[in-house]
């Protein structure tokens, strides 16, 4: 029998601002009566819906906020934690849900923020780059410790932020979906890193929505929901279905299903479109009611892809054709009012306005079309929220609660709902489920069959396989910022078949 | 957790949160009527109204500006320049009053199309553009006026702004007029919303289909253009048409009345109560310092001080509330 | 130094905006130096109190290596060491309007100007005679930290003490209408009880004009400083009682003439170091 | 030095001085005369200075306004306590506690109320500016001893003194930000802040730094500017306060925070001093001049973006 290193009995916290302390005369609860334990070298895997409380609880352990009732138990001796660097000097590390890092500063500042190497009073950057590069190396990345974060895709600033928090000597280490912007190969290396970490006696908690990981690396699997704790299974006693029903309170039926049927029309077609001035021209076409899979590797230049054909990046020659007229180059606003629409996969900077509620979010794309005369109808306008959020399933106060506030899954309900509202025919979705739980996921999965079974054309940017195989009618794999092959035979959608074409 | 109905006593947490500088107004004009002498007076507070009317248009320009996260430091010089313009159209050139209003408002669209121009297409930041365009345009003002000032305005120019209707005069009433358009523009109308989304966060406004570069160059517009209505009541107010009406100082007063309004200048944040109240907050602590007849060196620090205090005292009652 | 050129002079100031009183001295030796067959040079400091402004364009002027420089002090101090490099260059500078501290009559040729201090003196004791040696006035200063304002202000103050005459309300006006059409309404609003009114400047008359009117006080006494042809209009409408002239062609003609001498290698060890521009006080009566 | 490569982004910056200079001197005689050109560096010395501290200011996205006020508080501070005969270090030494505690009390009003730095700033400047006027009842004091005056107008090896200030100023700068922790927590800090405190780094101590750091240039600024005009004038600060902020953005550094050199600053700041210079040179009039400056002021930075964006655009990988 593992040692428990750190326990949480009860602990609950109200909805809070700022500062961490709960909002005035407030009764919302974000956690109720929760119980969590964490064992010796174990991963511990934390799931739960979009909004469950899973990022609340761990900011707690974190240092980031304080719980408002209940204890914490670190080594049996009970603890509170001021701040994360408290929690840090006590070997917990957290790798947060959202990017945490400098864009403005190169990799090595970023990995050693708060901890510079120093020669008499200057930092020594020669040792800070070298270190970094054995760190990244030794970790299996390669990434000059040189280069700017701005610089680098979402994918490479996870693995830093990855990078930077197992730089410190730590005894738990916190990853709340670690891998939503990671491709396979990432993956792979990172689940490596984490037995190797176990092995060295280190705890993991470890967050995700992706379930086929859990069986991979989890050794125990916690479940909350709507804050509160249901139960802890053994991972022999992992059971997918049972899983699902203490997460969501009930069975779920096929993730992906299928009733759209592909018509022949060709609703976007890109002839000889370079993404760059030294790549490959890019053809492809998705025709009305079909849902046509893009894959590929981190860098792959899927997401320029996608935002070439919406407007928002400058491109290198070529057409781009939709329902047979030209559009490149066209303003957003223009392509929106045609029906032309790019969820992006930074939903942080360009999917959302982190600032603004809810309900300005969701109606934000829709702002012409709802209200031609300019005039704001606020009523109809909350009941539209309020639809969107039920069909959605978002988990929010009210409408007017400000998006920074919401859970990391639910900002991304938040971006799909404001593209769907914008009644689109044709849908580029760049990682459209990142962040979100199963039950959320194989509603948007439903949302999207049934746009398609309504003539819908659909690009779907995916770094997750399985999502890919399951939904798509066609596939196209990146590579270098060109389509290195076009899978058309259902039967070629396996795993090691796309992965061959990116590699 | 579910949609919870919003409260009375919530609705006016929020309010007071959100508009600050009307507690702050309220307790500085509490505090001015038990201690100075002669503040309390119909009189007076008409004499505020009137002052304050003309750098309210002003301030909800900049208002809009900094909502997107810009600046307009040649606001000041702008005013002057549509100063001198209307007082050489129609005294000068003896135009048709209709047709140097119209021109002087069409010279405050221009200026302000350069900065949104300059801002937005040739993407210097706009505390640069307006910095280097407030140089041009004083100049401009300047050569245009020769360095003199044009005075004793004709009669019938000059009711434009001064008649009395219902009490009060019609640059007031005008006053009053803007801010209502604006506060439908800000708080009832699709720009308003585009213009926080644009000021918080440009790229996701405009890959949500805003046309945030129509948007930024006109903000810049509606600015200029308001102080160029702002030009023509203060020349009608004063007598006196000049270049250096307005002037950097006044850019700053207008900017103080807008922050102490609540407007962020990192954009998104901004509305009309609040900066109407933020230029009437400073036009009281003015007519406060008059009224004591505070020592003149100390003027500046005077209003200083009670500026700072006033806003010490709102944030530490927003993180009570 | 090319003769078929002729030399080449300049002239600093504060300002030439809207200060039809600045603007006058400028265009004044303008053309004496124009007429004098010089180059001339205008550099301005633009705002009303940026000393340092002008000293830098005093020397940049050095640097070029003009021949002669016309100087308005904007302080009476600060430009005491940049006037030492004039002197190291062997350039001669002719001050007008302002002066510099005592002690330095070796720096320049000679101080062309009127007594600020003595224009105020002489509004003083004018608006005490007009009011009969009592009542309460109001005064509009300039922008703070000009001393040229300040010199008025002083003198005014000084012409009217001793008698009954109270200061009930003294803020600055900054030069300009808008502000000091303000002050005036505030004042007015704690002192309805006003027979006169000074301030340091014609260039604020207007806005006073028009807080007085709109305050129905239209037999209010008012004194300033300048005498601009603007202000001689007011004078005869009666809305204006009195300005203290001053006369920037005298400045101007003089300054030019003095520079020319000593361009030309005169002896001037005759010519004395302080010429008073004179200062008459213009009423309805002497107009 | 390591710290100082010339990249291609910082190339045009030195192009465009460089045309300048080459323009100006083949059109004004006089104007690349050593003796000008000095000039214009002790001229541009005192924007320089505080555009040091506000370099650090803006790069953690605030902006110091004190500058107006400060400048002329701490200069009449130091110059009454002269006058009073206190030793030149002493007076001076008072002159910048003042300047820095200013500063320091910005620092606090931004890091414990979290008010806007516009707004304090501002404030302190304006009361910085009403108090240097109450000092001395709006009068400028002047009269300094000897050596003080040589620091802000002698030279040294035929270099203005003040010039070895400035650059001591920027050096030093220069070295805090790019050598060691606290440079790289102010960069830190205006790329992400939640980050820094995450790290548990106190912006407290970064705030008080900056704002303090700045307030402390100001001062000196101030207190040189005295030297240079051998008189406190209580307005002194006035032409600095939009200078200095245009000097750093000019040289590049971004009003939204967490980018900026002090070296660019002060090439800014010389390239406001040399065009200042040029025009009046030139012999152009006022009324001109302004337009001349607002064009070149816009068409500097307007350059200096469009390479970084060309920069920008070239390093896309593939
Ligand atoms: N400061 C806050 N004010 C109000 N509500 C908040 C605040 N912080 C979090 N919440 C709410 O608490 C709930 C739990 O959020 P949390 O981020 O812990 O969810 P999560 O389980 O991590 O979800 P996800 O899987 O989407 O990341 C959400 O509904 C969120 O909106
Ligand atoms: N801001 C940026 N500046 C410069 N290069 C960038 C930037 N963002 C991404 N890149 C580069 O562009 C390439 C494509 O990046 P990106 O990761 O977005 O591609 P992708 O195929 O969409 O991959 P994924 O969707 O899995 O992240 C990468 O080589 C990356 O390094
Ligand atoms: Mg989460
Ligand atoms: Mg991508």
């Amino acid at each position: 029998m593992k040692k428990t290193i750190l326990e949480m009995n009860a602990i609950t916290k109200f909805i809070f601002d700022e500062h961490g302390q709960p909002l005035r005369g407030t009764t919302v609860k974000i956690l109720e009566d929760v119980h969590f334990d964490v064992k010796e070298a174990e991963v511990h895997v934390l799931v739960g819906e979009n909004g469950a409380g899973k990022s609340t609880l761990m900011k707690i352990i974190g240092g980031i906020i304080p719980a408002d009732e209940g204890e914490m138990l670190l080594d049996g001796e009970v603890i509170t934690f001021a701040g994360p660097r408290e929690s840090l000097a006590h070997g917990i590390g957290f790798i947060h849900q959202e990017l945490n890092l400098c864009l403005n500063l190169d990799v090595a500042q970023n990995i050693f923020l708060g901890r510079e190497r120093q020669k008499k009073l200057f930092i020594d950057k020669a040792s800070m780059y070298t270190e970094a590069r054995e760190m990244l190396l030794r970790l299996g990345f390669d990434i000059d410790p040189k280069t700017m974060v701005r610089d680098l895709s979402t994918a490479q600033q996870q693995i830093v932020e990855i990078v930077k928090v197992l730089s410190y000597d730590c005894r738990i280490i916190i990853m709340d979906e670690p891998t939503a912007s990671l491709t396979k190969s990432e993956i792979d290396k990172l689940f490596a890193i984490i037995h190797d970490l176990r092995r060295n006696g280190i705890s993991i908690i470890y967050i995700s929505h992706r379930f086929e990981e859990l069986k991979e690396i989890g050794d125990r699997i916690t479940v909350l929901r709507d804050g509160r704790y249901i139960g802890t299974v053994d991972i022999e006693d992992f059971d997918y279905d049972k899983i699902i029903s203490m997460m969501v309170g009930r069975k779920l039926g096929a993730m992906f299903q299928s009733s759209h049927q592909v018509q022949d029309e060709v609703v976007l077609e890109v002839k000889g479109l370079r993404i760059s001035r030294n790549t490959e021209p890019i053809n492809l076409y998705v025709r009305s009611g079909e849902v046509v899979g893009l894959s590929g590797l981190v860098g792959a230049g899927r997401t320029e892809l996608g935002k070439s054909i919406f407007g928002s990046r400058t491109y290198y020659g070529g057409e781009i054709l939709y329902m047979g007229e030209e559009i490149g180059g066209l303003h957003p606003s223009n392509l929106i009012e045609k029906g032309v629409i790019y969820l992006s996969e930074d939903r942080k900077l360009e999917g959302l306005v982190l600032d603004m509620s809810l309900k300005d979010n969701i109606t934000m794309a829709s702002l012409k079309r709802m209200y031609p005369k300019t005039k704001i109808d606020f009523k109809r306008e909350e009941v539209v929220a309020q639809e969107s959020i039920d069909k959605l399933n978002i988990v929010a106060n009210s409408v007017e609660q400000i998006c920074n506030t919401l859970s990391g899954g639910n900002q991304q309900k938040v971006v799909v709902a404001k593209w769907l509202l914008t009644n689109p025919k044709l849908l580029i979705l760049d990682e459209p489920t990142r962040g979100i739980d199963v039950n959320a996921k194989s509603e948007i999965y439903k949302i999207i069959d049934q746009l398609a079974s309504q003539g819908v054309a659909i690009l779907m940017i995916s770094s997750e396989l399985p999502e890919i195989i399951g939904m798509s009618d066609r596939i196209y794999v990146m590579k270098r910022g060109a389509i290195a092959a076009e899978l058309t035979d259902k039967r070629e959608f396996i795993q090691e078949k796309i992965l061959s074409h990116t590699l | 957790m579910s949609t919870t109905q919003l409260l009375f006593s919530e609705k006016v947490r929020r309010f007071v949160k959100r508009n600050g500088s009307v507690v702050i107004f309220l307790i500085l004009a509490i505090i001015a009527s038990i201690f100075v002498k002669n503040f309390f007076a119909l009189n007076n507070f008409l004499t505020i109204i009137k002052q304050a009317a003309i750098p309210i248009i002003a301030c909800l320009g900049i208002t809009l500006v900094l909502m997107t996260g810009g600046i307009d430091l040649s606001l000041g010089y702008t005013l002057g320049l549509c100063s001198i313009t209307v007082g050489l159209l129609v005294k000068g050139v003896g135009l048709p009053i209709w047709l140097s209003i119209f021109i002087t408002l069409l010279v405050g669209l221009l200026v302000g199309f350069i900065n949104g121009i300059l801002v937005q297409v040739v993407k210097v930041p706009a505390f640069i553009v307006t910095l280097g365009t407030g140089y041009i345009i004083f100049g401009i003002a300047q050569i245009v006026s020769s360095g003199s000032d044009i005075n004793r305005l004709p009669a019938n120019f000059r009711a434009i702004g001064v008649t009395n209707i219902f009490g009060l005069n019609t640059t007031v009433l005008i006053s009053l007029i803007i801010c209502v358009v604006m506060y439908y523009l800000l708080h009832h109308s699709t720009f308003g919303r585009s213009l926080s989304a644009f000021g918080f966060n440009a790229k996701a406004a405009r890959m949500s289909g805003i046309k945030t570069e129509r948007l930024n160059i006109s903000v810049y517009m509606i600015c200029s253009f308001l102080v160029a209505i702002a030009a023509i009541l203060l020349t009608i107010r004063v007598n006196c048409a000049q270049p250096t009406m307005g002037g950097g100082v006044y850019t700053f007063e207008v900017i103080t009345g807008a922050i102490i309004g609540g407007a962020s200048l990192f954009g998104g944040i901004g509305t009309v109560i609040g900066s109407v109240f933020g230029v009437l907050t400073i036009k009281v602590l003015e007519n406060c310092i008059n009224l004591l007849n505070v020592s003149y060196y100390t003027y500046q620090a005077f209003q200083g001080i009670v500026i700072l205090l006033a806003i010490i005292f709102e944030n530490v009652k927003n993180r009570r509330l | 130094k090319a003769e078929s050129k002729g030399p080449e002079i300049a002239f600093s100031l504060k300002t030439i905006t809207n200060d039809a009183f600045q603007k006058a001295i400028a265009d004044s030796v303008e053309a004496a130096a124009k007429a004098a067959g010089a180059k001339f040079t205008l550099v301005t400091a633009g705002q009303q109190t940026a000393v340092s402004t002008q000293v830098s364009q005093v020397e940049d002027l050095i640097a070029k290596g003009v021949d002669g420089i016309v100087l308005s002090p904007m302080d009476s101090k600060a430009v005491i060491p940049v006037l030492k490099k004039a002197k190291e260059a062997g350039i001669p500078v002719v001050l007008v309007d302002q002066t510099i501290e005592d002690g330095n009559e070796d720096l320049y040729l000679s101080y062309i100007g009127t007594d600020n201090f003595n224009a105020g003196f002489v509004a003083g004791e004018t608006l005490a005679e007009v009011l009969g040696g009592k009542g309460n006035v109001l005064i509009v200063r300039g922008a703070n930290g000009s001393s040229a304002g300040d010199q008025r202000v002083d003198g005014f103050k000084a012409g009217i003490a001793g008698t009954a005459i109270k200061v009930v309300g003294e803020q600055p006006g900054n030069w300009a209408n808008d502000v000091a059409m303000q002050v005036t309404e505030n004042m007015l609003q704690a002192n309805s009880n006003i027979q006169g009114l000074f301030t340091a400047s014609d260039v604020m008359l207007n806005g006073i004009l028009t807080a007085l009117d709109n305050a129905g006080k239209t037999s209010v006494k008012i004194l300033s400083v300048d005498g601009s042809d603007d202000v001689k209009e007011m004078i005869k409408d009666g809305e204006v009682y009195g300005s203290m002239a001053q006369f920037p062609d005298v400045m101007g003609t003089k300054a030019i003439e003095l520079l020319m001498r000593a361009i030309n290698g005169d002896n001037m060890s005759d010519v004395p170091k302080y010429i008073d521009s004179g200062t008459t006080c213009i009423t309805a009566t002497s107009l | 030095m390591k710290g100082l490569k010339i990249s291609k982004k910082n190339l045009l910056i030195i192009a465009i001085v460089v045309a300048l200079f080459i323009i100006l001197g083949s059109l004004i005689p006089g104007f690349l005369s050593i003796k000008n050109l000095l000039n214009i560096v002790r001229q541009s010395s005192i924007i320089a200075i505080v555009a040091c501290g506000m370099t650090m200011v803006i790069i953690i996205k605030g902006i110091d306004l004190s500058v107006t006020g400060v400048l002329s508080f701490c200069a009449m501070v130091n110059g009454l306590l002269l006058l009073k005969g206190w030793p030149i270090p002493l007076a001076m030494l008072a002159g910048l506690a003042v300047g820095t505690l200013m500063g320091l009390f910005n620092g606090l009003m931004v890091e414990k109320l979290g008010i806007p730095a516009f707004i304090t700033t501002l404030v302190v400047g304006n009361v910085g500016g009403g108090l240097a006027l109450l000092l001395n009842a709006g009068k400028s004091i002047g009269g300094f001893p000897a050596p003080y005056v040589f620091m802000g107008n002698g030279t040294i090896l035929g270099v203005p003194v003040s010039n070895y200030i400035m650059i001591l100023f920027v050096v030093v700068t220069s070295i805090l930000m790019s050598k060691t922790r606290l440079g790289v927590y102010i960069y830190a800090m205006g790329g992400n802040e939640t980050v820094v405190k995450q790290q548990g780094i106190s912006t407290a101590t970064i705030n008080f730094f900056v704002y303090g750091f700045s307030g402390f240039c100001i001062a000196m600024a101030g207190i040189l500017l005295s030297g240079q005009l051998d008189t406190v004038h209580p307005t002194q600060g006035e032409p600095y306060q939009l200078d200095a902020i245009a000097a750093c953005v000019i040289g590049g550094v971004s009003m939204l925070g967490g980018e900026g050199k002090v070296y660019f600053a002060l090439i800014g700041a010389l390239i406001i001093g040399v065009q200042r210079n040029a025009l009046n040179l030139l012999g152009i009039h006022p009324f001109y001049q302004n337009i001349f400056v607002g064009i070149i002021i816009i068409v500097i930075v307007a350059l200096n973006i469009h390479q970084k964006r060309r920069t920008i655009e070239h390093s896309k990988i593939f």
